[in-house]
């Protein structure tokens, strides 16, 4: 067992360095460098610093151990020089490092004009990811141009989360009340991974996506491309779409399987118990009323979790999914435990 | 043992009148529950906190248990996905519980509350802390505190993660106003004791003690103290202020009413960064004691170190919004919060050159508390170089909320304060107890403890750098054999504990029976017998050379070589 | 190298042994007590008329100062702080400056946030940059054109929507809220 | 103990791990500016969220404050600067020795207290028969909004509240010295416990002479 985990994590070792380094993930933003560059900066600083002191301590602890029981001591106490050196000197590596992070984080946040506007949202547990000039919307990924500068505006429709890619070595909390943002030119084609990286409930560490990297000719075909599209309201599955966009799937399964809320297949048209004890019948005012003002009543059996979207939807949205609510089948077991 | 000499030497013990010592100076449970001794308080809280630290310990390693494979496994009951969902919940609640009662419980009053109750009063030679009867309220309070958490989580249990970050904090379904009240209490458990330890030190000090002539530890002490007067009383207000959110809704940290989360971190940052300090400032104390007691060398850098220690009281005040670059904080307060950050590393920098300098010249022994002290230098180096890639500001972008952070205060809180704590428990145990524990038992587990912390928490820096979030269930496959690593870690380290309970606790019975002074020491503590008597001392000791003056100094060197 | 002492008349407040400290000594006389009373009084009508003038987001300068001149006067005073160890001064005035640098910093980072961060969606207003539904800014606007602060609010003629709901509006005004200056 | 103190002028009040009454008052007072600090520390959590309200929303925070009655605010400072000098009366008092003095000292400040709080008492029931609640109870739904009165009276009601139940244990405490008055405790020797009563009366007293501009007056 030991062996294979060894092996595991050489296995892993050999892997991350063919694609990062020993310490940090690939490179594929233009940030990564600099970030990099100072990290690897204080890495070498500290590896100096405690090899140095590690030594000295262990010279010391050996040369100078208790041998007989009278052995004298060094009466120094203190020594100027010395305490202004090992003051001054580290004053001065902080101040370095100091500017060198401050240079590159004023860089982080100065977006060029030209830049192309994606617009994040983050809720409970899932990502959003629009882009007004192309009508595109995805869910939990991130598509950019290779060497265009993209501008991310992230906010959050709950609670706060974190967009966090770290091949960009970006982070960035959004927010329910501001606009945050970063911007960033990916320097590598690829999919990297992206993380909610502000801790946000249950499902929190699956809040998680990819981000696509594409040069310029892979780029043109997916916007062209109907990946993301926009939805079309006339659409068959209009409603099953918009149930992935707003992330109600995150919550609530479609096959009977209770997640964070009741399963929605085979609800329609039956009764369900609220935590008060009543009966509710199923139908197109109670979905509307759940979905639009969540804590009003309860299934038993589950908690208080689900955020309202007054004011996110639009009735033909909130007919869409009521609709496709409607027609999920119905030969699972009801959704009450 | 009637004199009260310090002249470095271990008196002979078994001396002629010894006198009933504290433990046995009255019988029975009411002696205890309603004791104003300092010593007897000092040991309820010892008893507390080890029970709240094994308590938090056991929920770590079922944090390190789920923690084994990327998926759901060990917390989830079967392999279907609402099973997997539950036991997410379950594990967002463990990690809280573990963070919440370790900080709350455990670290803050862990060197304080416990050594610095028992060893403040001998070490400033006075009969008790200034206000005793404040001094045994503080300990209910305490006990009231954690009983408002355990309620939470014997009912609903709390998600929150132990920062209570609103708005989440506000919706969560958890006992998230008992437990706010919890920490309220013991807030001002924290806070009546910094109080009383303050003005110890101010009022109390023994004939001839000036300040420059108090031992470190209570220099550190008194800095903690500062701090917990300063910082815990706006915890207090942000905890009442959560409370009220969640009960009727002030609105100004719930962005649903037009407040603002990140001013939230701001009130709660404003005493944790702070906190983050009490928690290690007394282990700074320890260490200064333990390295020049078992090297029989006087302290390099005495007025150094005793005013770094009050410097980082004071400027961890102006550094919280280091934790909170990426919030969405302006970018100008991130800028100006790193420039500060960066002062605070340099009084902490002084401190560890300052040890490393006292080993030079002494006659070091090897025994724990000094397995511990060398430990100590060999973490926490680690954990404060680690602060400086968090300080930097873009570095931070990438590594915030990543397990590099977990890592770094875990060397930090665990590598310091808590071997720290291990090593003061060695140094003081003949005097608090008068009892040796067995010296070989020792090394072993300081040498378990060890190598099991460093194989836990180093890997976690690499899965931090390479981009392993924090406060995940469950994660990607690529994580594996350093997560994997991590746990077999946490199972050495337990057992390194669990062997140092076992030995110290067995020492009671089976332990040699301590001289007043076993290791030679210079500080008033040593002059009094193992354990001291009720009231401390004889009669009131005067103290006229510093605290590092140990016999095996050599004073013909230092008249040759002095100008 | 040590010697012992028995409790014995020296204080020893830092260590060292002092003169017996004063701070009992100081007995205020009446009359000193009533001027600082009728001070205290004095300026609390000052701060009342001062807020009359129509001072707009001005008016905190004036009243701030005002308060500082009060509690300056109660805690030099009642509070003997005047005449009290000096090392208690400072206790009080580190308290205030720790009150400041909480302030300060947390300014510093609430006054800037639209010096780069204006650059994220600024084309939407502050108030309805997120969440605020029409709703809120029909409500926002009635609030501010005053139609709260004016009506002596004993339901009848406060604005529509306020009827409707239990304790709101049944008992009768105990303290009719001033018209507004 | 035996060994500790056994010299016979053991002052009457001087507690056993204690050298000298000087040693012991000072400590109390220390103890308790250092306690007063914490509690400045404490309540400039809620003048940050007051200030915070008004740099984010001056507009609704000038509106809003238009609904307290500045008159009953005026009234109540005045209440309370009249018991901050009775207070202080009675620490005279007790310096020299006058426990007549003291004890009426004592008990004006009490009912001074004790008026406040009913004024504090029919101040909320008015403000609670307008619908004026805190936070999410404020009004109606419909009347609150991004920024709102809603928030200012959360935090009126948490800073009065806050305030309130200083006073409370003020009345309290002051009710207990003069209990200890009537037993004759306390002496020209032996006062600090009135001092520091009347320390924590005043820091009481303080906070409410920055509340009253804030809440009531300013524009």
């Amino acid at each position: 067992m030991t062996l294979s985990l060894l092996g595991k994590l050489g296995g892993g070792l050999v892997l991350a360095e063919a694609q990062g380094g020993f310490w940090m993930p690939p490179k594929a933003s233009t940030f990564a460098e600099g970030v990099d560059g100072l990290f690897d900066f204080i890495l070498i600083l500290s590896i100096v610093f405690f090899v140095g002191l590690m030594a000295l301590m262990v010279y010391f602890a050996v040369k100078y151990r208790r041998t007989h029981v009278e052995q004298k001591t060094s009466p120094l106490k203190h020594s100027f020089k010395l305490e202004f050196l090992w003051s001054a000197i580290p004053t001065v590596l902080l101040l370095v490092i100091f500017a060198w992070g401050q240079r590159d984080f004023i860089l982080m946040n100065a977006v060029p004009d030209s830049a192309l506007d994606v617009r994040v949202t983050g809720q409970k547990w899932s990502w959003s990811i629009g882009y007004p000039s192309l009508g595109k919307e995805c869910q939990n990924k991130l598509v950019v141009p290779l060497g265009e500068p993209v501008k991310l505006t992230i906010s959050s429709v709950d609670v706060l989360h974190s967009f966090w890619i770290p091949a960009f070595r970006l982070k960035r909390d959004a927010l329910p009340n501001k606009y945050t943002g970063y911007w960033f030119e990916a320097t590598q084609t690829g999919d990297f991974p992206l993380y909610c990286a502000e801790y946000c409930g249950t499902d929190h560490s699956v809040m998680t996506g990819r981000v696509q990297v594409l040069d310029a000719e892979a780029w043109k075909a997916w916007v062209a491309s109907d990946d993301c599209a926009g939805l079309d309201p006339t659409a068959a599955d209009y409603g099953e779409k918009l149930f992935v966009k707003y992330g109600c799937n995150a919550c609530h399964s479609v096959e009977g399987v209770r997640l964070v809320g009741p399963p929605l297949n085979g609800i329609y048209g039956k009764p369900e118990t609220m935590q008060d004890g009543s009966q509710v019948t199923v139908d197109d005012n109670y979905l509307r009323e759940a979905i639009l003002d969540p804590n009003a009543s309860i299934v038993q059996g589950f908690a208080p979790a689900m955020p309202t979207f007054q004011g996110r939807l639009t009735d033909q949205e909130l007919n869409g999914i009521i609709d496709y609510i409607k027609q999920l089948g119905g030969d699972a077991a009801p959704a009450n435990p | 043992m009637s004199s009260t000499t310090i002249d470095g030497t271990a008196p002979d013990h078994g001396a002629p009148h010894e006198e009933v010592d504290y433990i046995r100076a009255k019988k029975g449970i009411k002696s205890w529950l309603f004791t104003v001794d300092h010593k007897r308080i000092g040991l309820m809280y010892l008893a507390a906190v080890s029970l709240f630290f094994l308590f938090a310990g056991v929920l770590a390693i079922i944090v390190r248990l789920e923690l084994l494979t990327p998926m759901m496994d060990f917390l989830a009951d079967g392999d279907a996905p609402e099973a997997a969902a539950k036991a997410r919940d379950v594990y967002n609640q463990v990690f809280t519980l573990h963070g919440a009662a370790m900080v709350f419980l455990f670290i803050i009053p862990s060197i304080p509350a416990t050594l610095g109750n028992f060893f403040l009063p001998l070490m400033v030679g006075a009969k008790d802390v200034a206000f005793p009867k404040l001094n045994l309220a503080s300990f209910y309070i305490y006990v009231i505190g954690a009983c408002f958490l355990l309620y939470a989580i014997l009912t609903t249990g709390l998600d929150t993660g132990w920062t209570f970050y609103t708005p989440y904090s506000i919706e969560t379904g958890t006992a998230v106003m008992a437990s706010t009240m919890g920490a309220f209490i013991l807030g001002f458990s924290s806070i009546l004791t910094g109080l009383n330890f303050i003005v110890t030190i101010h009022k109390m000090r023994a004939p001839g003690m000036t300040w420059t002539r108090m031992p470190l530890f209570l220099w550190a002490i008194y800095s903690t103290s500062v701090i917990q007067i300063l910082a815990t009383p706006v915890l207090a207000i942000t905890l009442l202020l959560l409370f009220f959110e969640r009960a009727f809704g002030v609105g100004i940290f719930d962005p649903a009413m037009g407040g603002d989360p990140v001013l939230y971190q701001h009130f709660f940052w404003f005493y944790s960064h702070p906190a983050v300090y009490i928690m290690i400032l007394p282990g700074f104390g320890v260490i200064s004691e333990i390295i020049c007691v078992h090297s029989k060398k006087h302290i390099f850098g005495y007025k150094a170190i005793a005013l770094s220690s009050l410097a980082i009281a004071i400027i961890s005040f102006l550094v919280w919004g280091h934790h909170m670059f990426v919030s969405g904080q302006s970018e100008f307060a991130g800028v100006l919060f790193s420039f500060l950050t960066f002062a605070v590393a340099v009084p902490t920098a002084i401190k560890v050159f300052s040890w490393i300098a006292t080993l030079y010249g002494g006659a070091i022994t090897f025994n724990t508390p000094m397995m511990y002290g060398l430990i100590f230098l060999f973490t926490f180096t680690i954990g404060g170089l680690t602060g400086l890639f968090l300080g930097a500001l873009t570095v931070d972008v990438h590594l915030h909320d990543s397990y590099f952070v977990v890592a770094h205060f875990h060397y930090v809180m665990m590598g310091g304060t808590v071997i720290a704590f291990l090593g003061a428990l060695h140094h003081w145990w003949p005097k608090m107890f008068g009892k040796m524990y067995n010296e070989k038992a020792g090394i072993l587990g300081s040498l378990l403890v060890f190598v099991g912390f460093n194989l836990t928490f180093f890997p976690q820096f690499m899965l931090g750098s390479r981009g392993m979030p924090r406060r995940y269930a469950s994660y990607d496959a690529e994580f594996e054999g350093l997560h994997a690593l991590s746990t077999y870690g946490s199972w050495i380290l337990a057992l390194g504990l669990t062997w140092t309970a076992v030995y110290l606790i067995a020492s009671f019975w089976t332990g040699k029976k301590a001289a007043a002074n076993p290791w030679g020491a210079a500080s008033l503590e040593w002059a009094t017998q193992s354990p001291p008597i009720e009231h401390n001392f004889h009669e009131t000791p005067h103290v006229d050379a510093d605290p590092y003056n140990f016999k095996e100094i050599d004073r013909s060197q230092a008249a040759a070589g002095h100008h | 190298m040590a010697s012992t002492t028995s409790t014995t008349s020296k204080t020893y407040i830092h260590g060292e042994p002092v003169p017996t400290p004063d701070a009992h000594a100081h007995v205020t006389p009446l009359k000193t007590y009533l001027g600082i009373f009728g001070a205290l009084m004095f300026l609390t009508v000052l701060t009342v008329l001062v807020s009359f003038m129509d001072m707009g987001p001005y008016g905190i300068y004036p009243a701030m100062m005002v308060a500082v001149v009060k509690a300056a006067l109660v805690i030099g005073y009642f509070m003997h702080l005047k005449w009290d160890d000096r090392f208690h001064s400072f206790v009080f005035l580190g308290t205030i400056l720790f009150v400041a640098i909480f302030f300060a910093l947390t300014f510093a980072d609430l006054t800037t946030r639209d010096l780069m961060q204006g650059q994220w969606a600024n084309d939407v207003l502050q108030e309805e940059r997120i969440r605020a539904t029409p709703e809120m800014l029909e409500a926002r606007e009635r609030f501010l054109s005053g139609s709260h602060g004016e009506t002596p609010a004993d339901g009848a003629v406060a604005p529509q929507g306020t009827t409707a709901q239990p304790p709101a509006t049944t008992a009768p005004a105990t303290d009719a809220p001033v018209q507004g200056q | 103990m035996a060994h500790a103190h056994a010299h016979d002028d053991h002052p009457k009040h001087l507690a056993h791990h204690f050298d000298m009454m000087d040693q012991q008052v000072a400590s109390a007072k220390l103890g308790m500016w250092v306690f007063l600090g914490t509690e400045i520390l404490m309540f400039s959590g809620l003048f940050l969220g007051y200030a915070f309200l008004r740099y984010m929303y001056p507009d609704m925070l000038l509106k809003a404050h238009e609904l307290l009655d500045w008159r009953l605010g005026a009234f109540n400072t005045v209440v309370l600067i009249t018991s901050s000098l009775t207070m202080a009366l009675a620490v005279r008092a007790a310096q020299l020795g006058d426990k007549k003095q003291l004890k009426t000292q004592l008990l004006i400040t009490i009912v001074c207290a004790l008026i406040f709080m009913v004024v504090k008492y029919f101040e909320y029931t008015g403000k609670f028969a307008h619908g004026i609640f805190p936070g999410r109870y404020y009004m109606e739904a419909s009347d609150q909004f991004l920024g709102g009165p809603q928030m200012f009276f959360g935090l009126y009601f948490t800073m009065t509240g806050l305030h309130g139940v200083h006073v409370l244990i003020g009345i309290g405490v002051i009710a207990w010295m003069y209990i200890r008055a009537g037993r004759d405790e306390f002496g020209p020797d032996n006062y600090t416990a009135v001092e520091n009563t009347g320390l924590y009366w005043h820091l009481v007293d303080l906070v409410w002479i920055f509340l009253f501009p804030l809440l009531y007056l300013v524009k």
